[in-house]
């Protein structure tokens, strides 16, 4: 009985997950696709647009709270809540789980074709300064706060740095990088194996999704400092199926149900012992299972504060100028 | 016997007129080839099936999302086309009046203004609106798509009358016919091919709507063009090209039944 | 309805455009089954008049009359008045029995009832043949008399007719002439006919009323307007004259005799509101002078100019001692020449009442 | 009874109401939901920026305006034109420009070949014309990537027929764009063209060839002059939806160089700052109507209402 | 190029528009400096034939030569023949100046001589003081003069005219008739004329082609056409003429006696290759015919049936025992009238040479 409205990133929701829920609980539910968060967040701003649920990236997390857009459904009472794996539980953006939970996390590294580059693919310098046999073939995901903090990183700074002195270098080095990059898509997975593109900055789910039709592709780990981050599912102070919301926020704890997400986007999830509900490919995958030398080197994205965002911004449209 | 020797000829133009007619339609025949594609991915050519277009079929948001965009483009466009042949009316045919180009302006207005303007701009009004009243339906997509399409359909209307003979109407109300009954018998039969130009102009434009759609739409409004920018991130399935397969072949169908039926009237 | 108040009484009407006054007080009285010609230079405001005996226009001052009712507040379908555009105006995606059944359509007449209607008018047409064709696979010839039929059909009052003619081709034009008048004659409706033509005019017409400049300068029978034109302007208009200046010498009666400034004195007739005396000037038709030998009385002489034969006539264009050219028409003989070659000394001989005195 | 002049005032009245009887729906639909919610747009131009987008209510600010001429030095405090902007703006010219060009170039004799066919052909080609464009914008973008693209049809095509012996890169480059947003704004185009084209009275061109001119020449003296209304409106019609175009630069330039219409549409999502988005599409629009209006002027001084 | 050949020759040019046949086996010889007319109905071949000579089109078969040069191969711009079209085509988007001087740039003759060139031509169409006018601003009678100011621009060697003057008003087309002839004359300049009116062609040419669905009837002089034309088509076609039916009886000379079925016997000239006996058309023009009292000796007799007055004549209708018509035509007289009523019985008299039997 009843209805369910999740506002999510497009290609993002797997129909068998809904399919299940759908069943369980005898709730129609529509599916409608955002393409960034800032959209997704304007959108929810302004209101009366009937989403209950809504995915918006760890990022974003705090202002939305911050915003009083979304509703305290407390999963960390739920039922299902004892799946999720301890290191999603005092997040920074939601400590203790108060609103949200965890969708889907990933990191942003590299991708590179072996076939074309020999060497070490465990680093930014693949397109922040890339060897000259990736020079013209690499293409870069164009989200501002993935290539900044990955640049940032790369230039010894930290996640949302102020520091004029390392944004100067991180400025230079992005202008002189930019030319030698063929282009800044997200890039769809024929681009690569077509042979479009034989590098670039990419998502690490999308990376596997790649190498799964081409094995000639490696995901490699910036040694420098890479950037993880993870999409949660939160339920709107506005939601007319408040209810329903909920229900599917512990509905997705449930490890059976989040191997579903996982096996359809092809990143991990955050909730213990779904991995036995994954496919073979993805149990050992090096994108989902970060290896052990590289736990290290990642750094979970906070929200920038807007003065940062601010200098990134300027930064970054005056690189693509 | 000489070479004819014409005017109509220009050196290169029919070379340049056939390219572009075959540029025009490489990418269509890509795209209906790849539906029929038995591999995965869009690039590259594994065989021939229906698989994809059993897959569209079967997903139904794809075939929720086309039949949305099949309900807003004809209302939008009809809405457009009937408001645009009235205000084509009031604008041509008289002697220019003061406020008239003013109209014209004003009515072309939406085309000189960036979509993702007017997007942002819509959000904004129509989020207050949908708040204060509850409604959250399709009212909203129409009656923007409906605006932008105006000028779209204002367009060959316009041009259409603007040389069409003014006397045609004066003999009809010379022989008693009141002006309803002039519209009705003269003018718009005559006006017909500018009306069906216009409406098929709004009609397309409207399809192709996804920014100011993207903006505007709430939940499960998807419309085909939003769904795919949803896709963007990830890969373009071989669905997609099989339902714009259908769909292309539909609107073939479509328009050579107009044509058809246009050609037997004159 | 007064039973005999004229069909159409257009009572000092102007009509501005703007700045500019298209008609200019206009008054003028079109008598039931007349025949009745506008006549005049293009952009004289013929067209203009028309359209506002229609009621595609309104005037700017004036009343218009029809059956001596005001018909000032009537638009265009209450008139019962109908109008042969000059284009035709021919529905383009209508039949040729469609346009002329069309007027009936909306009069609401029954259906059978319009049907035999259209049927008489395709009969008076002559046109039975291609009722089922579309307008535009008709001649032009074939076009016109659709129009005709058309605005036929609803038995109006008063057809106004703009240059019906003015398409076609001469010889078509000719036939055409013929089968106006004769539908005019057959019908007894009253035909308000607009040409620039003055033989067209001058031949189909009960009255003319020739107009300039806004105005109508004369109005009378094709013969009046011919031979006793008021004014140079309708003098010059209508038909051709040869002009000679000349100052009244003594009159008697309705003529009188003027002294030419080529030299000579002719009789002359005068206008009813003759001048008494003073410089005038004096017309006369081409073909009422005759050639005569050099050596014979004559009212002037000259040298002759120009030969310029015509088929049915010759003009003979002589030089006068003062420069100025006289042209008289001469009909032509089988087979016959003049057996004059330009140079030649000649006299012209006046026939009787030839030389008018314009009023000016 | 109402006196003649009283009657033609009545008329003029009556024609007058009528006029504003059949303008006002469109005028009301273009009103309500394109121009009236413009005017949140002026008013957030005027506004502080939001910290995460969208802006702070009723705080004005003129920060919007003035970042979209100056900018604060990245990393110092010097203020200086900003030169972001202007090459984002001049390139965006740049590019519609040489869109509209390129539509020019092919649609034109494109036009001119579907007006010199047979009357009953005409349709027909016509037709073909329209068909592409009943395809959604997106499809046909994606569908011409999988042409352009190095291993796509094209360059197989030119492989095969050995015209090139490597790939010729055309995705992501500035020769992509510049087809890729004629084939989408071919149209609109080909169509004002061929309407002027197909009336135009050839009889114009045989008096110039009876007076020495080649056709070649005959095109430059003649048709283009005469035909220049519509090339113009053609011209219009494509260069100003290319200025603020979107989707199709960021599909096949690569999204490497911002356009204006990315520019402003990065102010309202990334960069969140609302106010110099709204400023900025509130300067192209001004830019716009600016060309337009002079273009009007210029038109109607030189001659106004030429053949065609 | 031979100098005593002609200025274009036509021969045996067939020219077919997919089934249908617009020229048909034209042949004709124009002469150097010659005024020559195509006067024939609508859709008879006339442009089509110009539009050959001037380059537009191509014979389907048959050749064309200018001077004695063979110019199929000849692109229009090649030729040094110019054209006044119908609707003279004047450039709206250039000035009067710029339109005149377009052929001579197009022939890159140096700007100074070009200047002076179009002052010449401005000077003969009397165009001076519109030099910098847009065309579009022009009457009716402007556009033609500016018309053949840029066709005499390049001076050609042959100026084709193809219904120059059809679009003037009566008035204009008289006019204009008289300038163009004085141009010719001026320039010597070979013309090419073509109109559907067969006065202004009988005015104005040297000789006159006739044509008729595709071919040319008969070549010759205004008067030889008039006076004897060949056939029935042409009689009838260049002005009005009353057929008689009848059976010739005895032949001398260049003449015989004819008789006719309506009554009575005449005596008609032959054409010159005459049937010697059996049934034969004669022709009359009307203006060859005289009225009589129906006392007097007449060649035919018959009832009045419709006066149509003219201006400078009027046409007497007269019926005859057999029910056909005969027309006279009659030079009026200053205020004369008839005397004569419809229902009149009057007599017919043939002038001497009046009638002559037809080739058929
Ligand atoms: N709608 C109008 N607006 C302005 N001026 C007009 C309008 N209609 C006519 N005129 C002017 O009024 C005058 C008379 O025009 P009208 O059409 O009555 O002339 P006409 O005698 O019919 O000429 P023609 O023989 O060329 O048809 C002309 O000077 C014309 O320019
Ligand atoms: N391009 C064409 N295609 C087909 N038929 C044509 C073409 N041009 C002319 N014709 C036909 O050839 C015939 C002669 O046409 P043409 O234009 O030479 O006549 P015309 O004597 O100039 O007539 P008008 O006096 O009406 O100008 C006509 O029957 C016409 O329909
Ligand atoms: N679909 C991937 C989302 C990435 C968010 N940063
Ligand atoms: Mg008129
Ligand atoms: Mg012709």
């Amino acid at each position: 009985e009843g209805e369910l409205n999740i506002f999510n990133w497009g290609e993002y929701t797997s129909p068998e997950l809904i399919k299940k829920f759908e069943e369980t609980y005898d709730v129609k539910v529509t599916i409608t696709d955002f393409d960034s968060n800032d959209t997704a967040l304007a959108k929810a701003r302004q209101g009366g647009n009937n989403f209950d649920i809504v995915v918006p990236s760890a990022t974003f997390v705090q202002i939305w709270i911050n915003e009083g857009l979304l509703l305290e459904t407390r999963p960390d009472q739920m039922e299902n809540f004892k799946n999720v794996d301890p290191r999603w539980i005092d997040v920074e953006f939601d400590p203790g789980r108060r609103y949200t939970v965890p969708w889907q996390w990933g990191t942003t590294g590299v991708i590179v074709d072996t076939d074309i580059y020999k060497g070490d693919p465990n680093t930014s310098s693949i397109f922040l300064d890339p060897p000259p046999e990736l020079v013209g073939k690499v293409n870069v995901v164009p989200e501002m706060g993935d290539v900044m903090t990955m640049a940032v990183l790369a230039e010894g700074g930290k996640v949302c740095t102020d520091d004029m002195e390392v944004l100067k270098r991180v400025h230079a080095k992005l202008v002189a990088a930019k030319p030698k990059w063929v282009a800044m898509d997200y890039g769809s997975i024929e681009k690569y194996t077509g042979g479009d593109y034989a590098a670039g900055l990419a998502w690490s789910g999308a990376a596997m999704r790649i190498r799964l039709e081409a094995p000639r592709f490696v995901y490699g780990y910036p040694k420098e400092g890479y950037p993880i981050w993870m999409d949660n599912v939160a339920v709107l102070k506005s939601a007319p199926n408040a209810e329903n919301a909920k229900l599917f926020q512990n509905f997705i704890m449930d490890p059976e149900n989040a191997a579903l997400i996982s096996s359809y986007a092809r990143y991990a999830n955050g909730i213990k012992g779904s991995e036995a509900f994954m496919p073979e490919d993805m149990r050992d995958a090096p994108e989902i299972v970060v290896p052990e030398e590289f736990v290290a080197l990642g750094d979970f994205s906070p929200a920038c504060p807007p003065e940062v965002n601010d200098l990134y911004t300027r930064i970054w449209t005056d690189v693509l100028k | 016997m000489a070479r004819s020797h014409s005017v109509r000829h220009q050196r290169g133009f029919t070379f340049i007129a056939l390219t572009c007619f075959f540029l025009l339609y490489l990418p269509m025949a890509t795209m209906v080839v790849f539906a029929f594609n038995a591999g995965t991915t869009v690039g590259q050519l594994d065989g021939l099936s229906l698989r994809w277009f059993r897959a569209a079929w079967e997903n139904d948001r794809i075939i929720d999302a086309l039949l949305r965009s099949l309900t807003i483009a004809p209302i939008a466009a009809v809405i457009a086309t009937a408001v645009a042949t009235m205000a084509a009316l009031a604008t041509t045919r008289t002697a220019p009046y003061r406020g008239m180009s003013l109209k014209v302006a004003f009515i072309n207005q939406p085309l000189m203004v960036p979509e993702i303007v007017t997007a942002v701009a819509l959000l904004v009004v129509f989020a207050r609106i949908k708040v204060w009243t509850g409604y959250t339906g399709l009212g909203y997509l129409i009656a923007a798509h409906t605006a932008f399409c105006v000028p779209f359909a204002f367009l060959p209307i316009r041009a259409r009358l603007e040389t069409m003979d003014l006397t045609l109407e004066r003999a009809a109300a010379d022989l008693y016919a009141r002006p309803w009954a002039t519209f009705r018998h003269i003018t718009l039969p005559l006006l017909w091919p500018g009306i069906l130009a216009g409406f098929m102009l709004a009609f397309v434009v409207s399809l192709d709507d996804v920014v100011i759609t993207e903006f505007i739409k709430s939940a499960g409004q998807e419309t085909l063009p939003t769904y795919m920018l949803g896709q963007l991130r990830r890969s373009v399935t071989p669905e997609m090209n099989a339902i714009s397969t259908v769909f292309l072949g539909v609107s073939i169908a479509v328009v050579s039944l107009f044509f058809l039926l246009s050609r037997k009237k004159t | 309805m007064a039973p005999d108040s004229p069909a159409i009484e257009v009572m000092d009407v102007a009509k501005a455009f703007g700045e500019a006054r298209a008609l200019d007080g206009v008054s003028v009285a079109i008598r039931e089954n007349e025949f009745f010609t506008l006549l005049g230079p293009s952009g004289c405001g013929k067209t203009t008049l028309l359209r506002l005996i229609a009621g595609f226009d309104f005037p700017t001052t004036g009343e218009i009359r029809l059956h001596g009712q005001d018909i000032a507040g009537q638009p265009p379908f209450a008139r019962p008045v109908n109008t042969v555009f000059q284009s035709y105006a021919l529905f383009p995606h209508m039949t040729v029995e469609q346009n002329i059944g069309f007027g009936l359509k909306m009069l609401g007449k029954p259906r059978a009832q319009a049907a035999e209607r259209v049927n008489q008018m395709l009969a008076l047409v002559r046109m039975e043949s291609f009722r089922t064709r579309r307008t535009s696979q008709l001649s032009g010839g074939q076009q016109q008399r659709v129009a005709l039929a058309r605005a036929l059909a609803p038995a109006p009052r008063v057809l106004l007719l703009d240059e019906p003619l003015s398409a076609l081709d001469y010889k078509l034009r000719k036939e055409m002439q013929g089968e106006l008048k004769r539908l005019q004659t057959e019908t007894g409706i009253t035909f308000i006919f607009v040409t620039h033509d003055q033989e067209e005019a001058l031949t189909m017409s009960d009255r003319i009323a020739v107009m300039s400049g806004g105005r109508i300068l004369q109005v009378g029978s094709p013969r009046d307007i011919y031979d006793h034109p008021r004014t140079r302007f309708v003098a010059d208009f209508i038909g051709e004259v040869n002009f000679l200046a000349g100052t009244l010498v003594t009159t008697y009666g309705t003529a009188g005799r003027v002294r030419l400034a080529v030299g000579g004195e002719v009789q002359a007739g005068l206008p009813d509101t003759a001048p008494p005396s003073g410089p005038v000037t004096v017309i006369v038709r081409p073909e009422h002078a005759e050639l005569r030998a050099p050596d014979q009385p004559a009212d002037l002489r000259g040298t002759l100019d120009q030969v310029v034969y015509f088929g049915t006539d010759t003009h003979l264009h002589v030089r006068l001692s003062d420069g100025s050219e006289f042209v008289l028409r001469q009909q032509n003989s089988p087979g016959g020449d003049l057996g004059l070659a330009p140079g030649a000394g000649v006299g012209i001989a006046f026939k009787p009442g030839a030389a008018r005195v314009l009023k000016d | 009874m109402p006196t003649a002049a009283e009657i033609a005032t009545l008329e003029s009245r009556r024609a007058t109401r009528m006029r504003w009887w059949l303008s006002t729906p469109a005028l009301a639909v273009v009103f309500l939901f394109a121009v009236a919610p413009l005017a949140v747009i002026v008013l957030y131009s005027f506004m502080e920026k939001g910290d995460y987008g969208d802006v702070k209510y009723w705080q004005f600010s003129l920060d919007g305006w003035f970042s979209v001429f100056f900018e604060r030095g990245l990393f110092d405090d010097s203020i200086g034109i900003a030169q972001a902007h202007v090459s984002i703006l001049w390139r965006s010219v740049k590019l519609a420009a040489i869109t509209t060009l390129v539509t020019l170039l092919i649609g034109f004799p494109t036009a001119w070949f579907i007006a010199t066919r047979p009357e009953r052909q005409r349709d027909f080609w016509l037709f073909l014309i329209t068909i592409p464009f009943w395809t959604n914008l997106l499809i046909r973008t994606f569908a011409i990537q999988e042409v352009f693209r190095n291993e796509g049809v094209l360059n197989s095509l030119l492989l095969w027929t050995g015209l090139i012996d490597k790939p010729f890169q055309i995705m992501f480059t500035d020769l992509g764009i510049f087809l890729g947003m004629a084939y989408v704004y071919l149209p609109l185009m080909v169509l004002p063209v061929y309407a002027s084209l197909e009336k135009f009275d050839f009889r114009f061109a045989e008096a110039a060839s009876d007076l020495y001119a080649t056709n070649s020449r005959t095109l430059c003296h003649i048709i283009l002059p005469m035909t220049r209304p519509a090339i113009i409106a053609g011209c219009i019609l494509v260069f100003i939806p290319a200025l603020g175009a979107y989707v199709t630069p960021r599909l096949l330039g690569g999204g490497k160089n911002l356009m204006l219409g990315n520019l402003i549409e990065l102010q309202f999502g990334q960069a969140r700052n609302w106010p110099l988005g709204a400023a900025l599409s509130l300067t192209l629009t001004a830019a716009v109507m600016l060309a337009l209006l002079v273009y009007v002027r210029v038109a109607a001084k030189s001659g106004g209402r030429a053949h065609g």
